[in-house]
């Protein structure tokens, strides 16, 4: 493998696996939560709550990055704010995370959303007659009957981070070992003349670890369906 | 007649002028298809109906020659571009290149990708000629295209960053600190050519126009130097 | 404890306004398909925001309209028995039982797992998830699930509709244990007066939204005028002491002097019980019987006549044991010349006391 | 149309190995909760995939995993109450209702929309959605949405559970017609023998997965050893002709030349139908009984007397009329001194044939 | 408007709305019919199936929108056997509707599975019972039911086709009035110095466009529950 991959696409490599893992754990919380305000809470703003969460899909990537320069860079309001704090995003892997995570957002929301909405709400008020509160009606009903879907919009987030790119390169650029992935690194050997082999071999990488993680999920949300599901 | 150009985007303001003026003097009509010089060139590989190729780059237009995709003897090179080391407006002085790696200290130098997009090849190339390349090396953010490695500087994320002339003049949030001598780098030249079988008149009208006088007034607007005898 | 119920709720169907009391013990809503009863029992639950009403729980208020007061369900403290049984289908049978535990307060009296699950026979399913059970087997299960939760209150929706009389016997004596023993008030939705008479404390009736006829249990089923679902669900209701258990497996019971031969009852001798005396079990005779098959035989006057729309006939006789309803026949009223006054012997065979019509 | 059934299946809970032939007519399957009816009825309905056997209607084979012949269930045609309701949600009532007609064949006898809806009471909901209707209601749509399909079978798991009695009884009646004039066999779910004793034709009782009992109904009721959910259950089955109606609304009724007296059936004088007498409802008389209001009295003698476990015992009495169950206590039977042979007066209150215990 | 578009960026508003609305269409279809697939079958080779699905979200879209030059352009072999059919996607609008359409398909897919698997397969048994083929249970229960699904994965299909950019740059090039699409516009702006304005612009009429699309489903959505849902 370290033959066949340089020692900068083995690290490009590891990267994308590290970025994608962080930015599909780190959004699966706020993603379970908008999803569940948007299937079960109506309320007015709701349509921009929901507009905002569609916007990394809309716009072009570069804008999404742009715009993450533009508030979380160094100079941005937010990114000068955390940095008091320590927390650092501009040309680090985090910001990678970060970008992904973003962009990934969209589809992680809508899968848990529309499991959310599948789940029978009589058996949401059962447990609520029971004495759970909201929040263990939540976490011990809805949450374990949407768990097909959580891991589905789990798969599709961590997919889609590992093909971002055009979000990624603005907002941190692309610096070997640090927040150069492996869509950076494939781009890259793409933009020159005889690039394509290399660049062949980064794709198949991708493929390989990706299609990984999608038997992986299957695998997963079978077994839980299996529990739940039919007979 | 229609033309259709295959250009590379950074000629965009330019070609566009250009087109707007050859329209009106020729009674041709122009379609431009801006994109990446890498993508451009591929797709005219395959069959694209594109007239003409104007790339960002020397690379991609030999590789067309090469494999017969363009008509050997329209080649020749549009116009040409410095590069510059830009900082942002506010703490910008000018500085002699050899302090870079000392001044940049923990901050970064945004350039364009350096070993894929022209504007970081020639940025890399220079560097290396100076000798300064080993000691910014790992400081080197790169960007997927010369644009966002200006942003970076712009944004005053990068303090440092290398990019073209023509684009640090149109940006009034940064200022050139140093302009890399010419020869530190290879040529920096947009070369033009006819794609294969594509010979008509009307195309060959319009590369002449480009050769002109009064397309290199557009040229010129939009911070690019002249290159070869025909402007000199 | 003791609920109290006002509600006015409208639906596309249905205009629902109901109010009535339910005193501690069990209070039995009757009423047809569509009437209003599982919307009533929502409302109690927090399932339905009524319109307009007042529902409390002792001094504790569920819900006022007026003064925009609202307890959430969790809060409530309800062991809701739904129609359907609403399991959740990603926890196992045990896991399914033990979910309102965990919320309950600490101190609150509760049975003890084992127990139940033994009552519902349900100890072979433990560890099955729902969609593997049968019908009778969820519906047992979502009973345990509710009254496991060491509830203040039970709703019962019909839990018993998919059972075999056997299995309803059996928990009916377990329901009325939670009566008695925990002192539980049940809110019971039914379609049958013999499933649920001997249960009932209090009677509510339900006729197309609204409440048609309220009272203690004894009273109303004594009432040959009440017949909420049809004269054969009439019947009136004795209150028994047992006296002994003879060796034949009858028991000998004592009403207002009068001795009662039932099929052994579980009651030791001395306790109080209630037996329900189905009105088309009773046949009325002019001259004691003799050398018949039927041990109960109650001797009094007949108090009162109720014509029914068919071809039957409601009497109610008042022996020194309580009244006792018969449903007769219109030509046997007849050709017997009963009248108010008249005295009769009321020939009950011992076995029509059915076990799930006895009742402590 | 006959049915026949053989199936071996295994659950982790049950082992399921019964066989038993569905001749014309309603063959109930009676069995305690979780002892496999539904599973039988799925298999039937081509829902579960039995691991062996073979399942035909006539010459139509549905399964036979020796031959490796599976019909799909589209193909069946059955018309499938299911024990949950199963209506389509995004579907009216109407909309549900005649889902199956559009896939019937063209020619196939069915009723009009019409006279079931009215049938079933469910003419105001037509325009509604299910999750809008009361449980009872649910069942009532299912039944109507099953029976509109036109089916060849009919297979209907527990339908009456969520009903009152007097929608119970209008739905029987309606079952029977189908029964008779459609001649749609009938496979019959139920815990009640009450409930279905008239309907059946057949009656088949399961016992942890195999097949306990399996005969005609009137031979099956008449046994006094064949009680599968308890002696409450008990009754025999006799053969009638309607005489005439009366005026005061009962109708006369001859049953091998004896007279018998029911409230009014519907149907017309020399019509036969079959009553249904259950044991309990039947008091036992040494001497021809006088001045009591019951009006009907079959004399004969005692042909066997089986004991329970408990405290009765079933007494299966010869009369004119055809076998007559009667439930009496084991003390009954001794201080009557009842043994085979004797003659005995069996009592019948009028009214204790229930109008669902009468049927054509 | 068109005083604040200019003719091309107004022609480039339009194609993005016939590419999205095109892409959205013709991928439902399938997506349907894959997403039942995937849902209730199973197969050897299904998760093969499943990982080509989910391609194009984690592959770089400039390897996607190669991928499509090598096989859909004038020269490839699929595309090389359609043009005697006349049907050409190289360079034409059809080839930015056949980019997005790939790039949105395994959101659809995704959402639509997730709505498969949430329907109640008893009812299905039902209307099999009552006589409905396969064909008609999906028809008259399953779609009907997935609906709110059908629905979510449309409007995500729809709000990625109109900011797809990478494949469809790659794929058909940016010629202004056949194949120029929003995102390729703004990328061009932002290609030269001075473009941002005119970018921000269409930055505002897409993210404008794609906020009504997405009002517009949930609208859609809700009522379609509504006859459906809970009380
Ligand atoms: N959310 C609703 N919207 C409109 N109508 C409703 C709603 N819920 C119930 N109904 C109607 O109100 C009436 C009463 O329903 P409810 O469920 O209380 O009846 P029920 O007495 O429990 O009947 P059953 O014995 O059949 O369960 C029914 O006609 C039902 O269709
Ligand atoms: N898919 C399954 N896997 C394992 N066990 C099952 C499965 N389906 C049913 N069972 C078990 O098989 C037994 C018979 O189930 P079935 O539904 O046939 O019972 P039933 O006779 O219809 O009971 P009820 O009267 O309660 O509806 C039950 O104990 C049930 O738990
Ligand atoms: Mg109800
Ligand atoms: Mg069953």
């Amino acid at each position: 493998m370290s033959d066949w991959l340089g020692p900068q696409e083995w690290m490009a490599v590891q990267l994308s696996l590290r970025v994608a893992f962080w930015a599909t754990l780190v959004t699966l919380p706020p993603g379970l939560f908008i999803a569940h305000v948007l299937a079960r809470h109506d309320f007015p703003g709701k349509q921009i709550l929901n507009g905002i969460v569609h916007l990394p899909l809309i716009l072009p990537p570069v804008v999404t990055g742009y715009v993450l320069l533009l508030t979380f860079g160094t100079r941005g309001p937010v990114g000068g704010f955390l940095q008091e704090f320590g927390i650092v995003f501009a040309f680090r892997w985090t910001g990678a995370v970060l970008a992904a995570g973003i962009m990934a957002f969209p589809l992680m929301v809508r899968a848990i959303r529309l499991s959310i909405e599948a789940v029978d709400p009589r058996l949401e008020q059962a447990a609520s007659t029971l004495g759970a509160s909201r929040l263990w009606v939540f976490l011990t009903v809805t949450l374990p009957l949407i768990l097909p879907g959580v891991i589905a919009g789990a798969i599709l987030a961590f997919a889609k981070a590992m093909g971002e790119f055009g979000a990624t390169i603005t907002f941190v650029s692309n610096i070997p070992g640090q927040t150069q992935t492996l869509p950076s690194a494939i781009y890259a050997f793409l933009q020159v003349p005889g690039g394509e082999d290399a660049a062949l071999r980064l794709v198949a990488v991708s493929v390989v670890v990706a299609m990984g993680a999608l038997i992986l999920s299957e695998v997963l949300a079978r077994r839980v369906q299996k529990r739940v599901g039919g007979a | 007649d229609r033309i259709t150009v295959f250009a590379a985007a950074s000629l965009k303001n330019a070609l566009e002028q250009v087109a707007s003026e050859f329209e009106r003097a020729s009674g041709h009509q122009l379609t431009l298809s801006l994109a990446g010089s890498s993508s451009l060139a591929r797709q005219i590989e395959l069959g694209a109906p594109a007239d003409v190729f104007l790339s960002a780059n020397v690379g991609w237009m030999d590789r067309l020659l090469h494999n017969g995709a363009l008509q050997e003897d329209s080649r020749f090179d549009l116009a040409g571009n410095k590069l510059v080391l830009v900082a942002p407006r506010a703490d910008a002085v000018q500085m002699d290149l050899t302090s870079l790696a000392a001044t940049l200290g923990e901050g970064r130098l945004a350039m364009a990708l350096v070993d894929a997009v022209p504007a970081g090849i020639y940025g890399k190339a220079a560097m290396e000629h100076l000798g300064l390349w080993k000691g910014v090396a790992p400081q080197v953010a790169q960007a997927d295209n010369v644009r966002a490695a200006l942003a970076l500087v712009a944004l005053g994320e990068a303090p440092f960053g290398i990019v073209y002339a023509s684009d640090a003049m149109a940006e009034p949030r940064v200022s050139v600190v140093a302009t890399f001598p010419t020869e530190t780098h290879p040529p920096i030249v947009y070369p033009a050519a006819i794609v294969a079988g594509r010979d008509r008149a009307a195309v060959r009208a319009f590369m002449s126009y480009l050769r002109g006088d009064q397309a290199w007034t557009a040229f010129a607007a939009q911070g690019f130097t002249p290159v070869g005898v025909a402007h000199e | 404890m003791s609920l109290s119920v006002s509600l006015q709720h409208q639906f596309a169907g249905l205009t629902l306004d109901v109010a009535f009391d339910a005193p501690p013990g069990v209070t039995v809503l009757f009423g047809k398909s569509g009437t209003g009863k599982t919307t009533i029992i929502n409302a109690v639950a927090g399932l339905l925001k009524p319109q307009g009403g007042r529902i409390s729980l002792d001094d504790r208020v569920l819900v006022d309209t007026a003064q925009g007061i609202w307890q959430p369900p969790h809060k409530r403290r309800i062991g809701y028995i739904f129609q359907e049984d609403r399991l959740f289908p990603h926890l196992t049978v045990q896991q399914n039982l033990t979910y309102g535990q965990r919320f309950a307060p600490k101190g609150a009296p509760r049975d003890a797992l084992d127990q139940v699950v033994d009552l519902l026979g349900i100890a072979p399913l433990l560890s099955r998830r729902p969609n593997l059970l049968s019908g009778g087997e969820k519906s047992r299960v979502a009973i345990g699930r509710a009254v496991l939760s060491a509830p203040d209150l039970i709703l019962a929706d019909e839990p018993l509709a998919a059972l075999d009389a056997a299995r309803k016997a059996e928990i009916m004596t377990y329901f009325e244990r939670l009566r008695d023993e925990m002192s539980t008030p049940i809110l019971y939705v039914s379609h049958s007066v013999a499933e649920v008479a001997r249960l009932a404390t209090t009677v509510v009736a339900i006729e197309n939204g609204s409440v048609a006829r309220c009272g203690p249990a004894a009273d109303t089923f004594a009432d040959p005028a009440f017949l909420p679902l049809g004269a054969r669900e009439a019947g009136a209701l004795l209150e028994a002491r047992v006296i002994t258990h003879h060796d034949d497996g009858l028991s000998e019971l004592e009403a207002g002097g009068v001795p009662l031969f039932l099929p052994h009852v579980p009651q030791a001798p001395g306790r109080s019980l209630r037996v329900r005396i189905a009105a088309q079990d009773v046949t009325l005779a002019l001259d004691a019987p003799t050398r018949i098959s039927a041990l109960n035989v109650l001797s009094g006057r007949i108090d009162t006549i109720h014509a029914g729309a068919g071809p039957g006939a409601i009497v109610s006789v008042l022996t020194p044991a309580g009244p006792v309803l018969a449903r007769v026949t219109a030509r046997s009223v007849k050709a017997l010349d009963l009248r108010p006054g008249l005295p009769v012997h009321a020939i009950v065979k011992t076995v029509s006391i059915a076990p799930e019509d006895v009742g402590g």
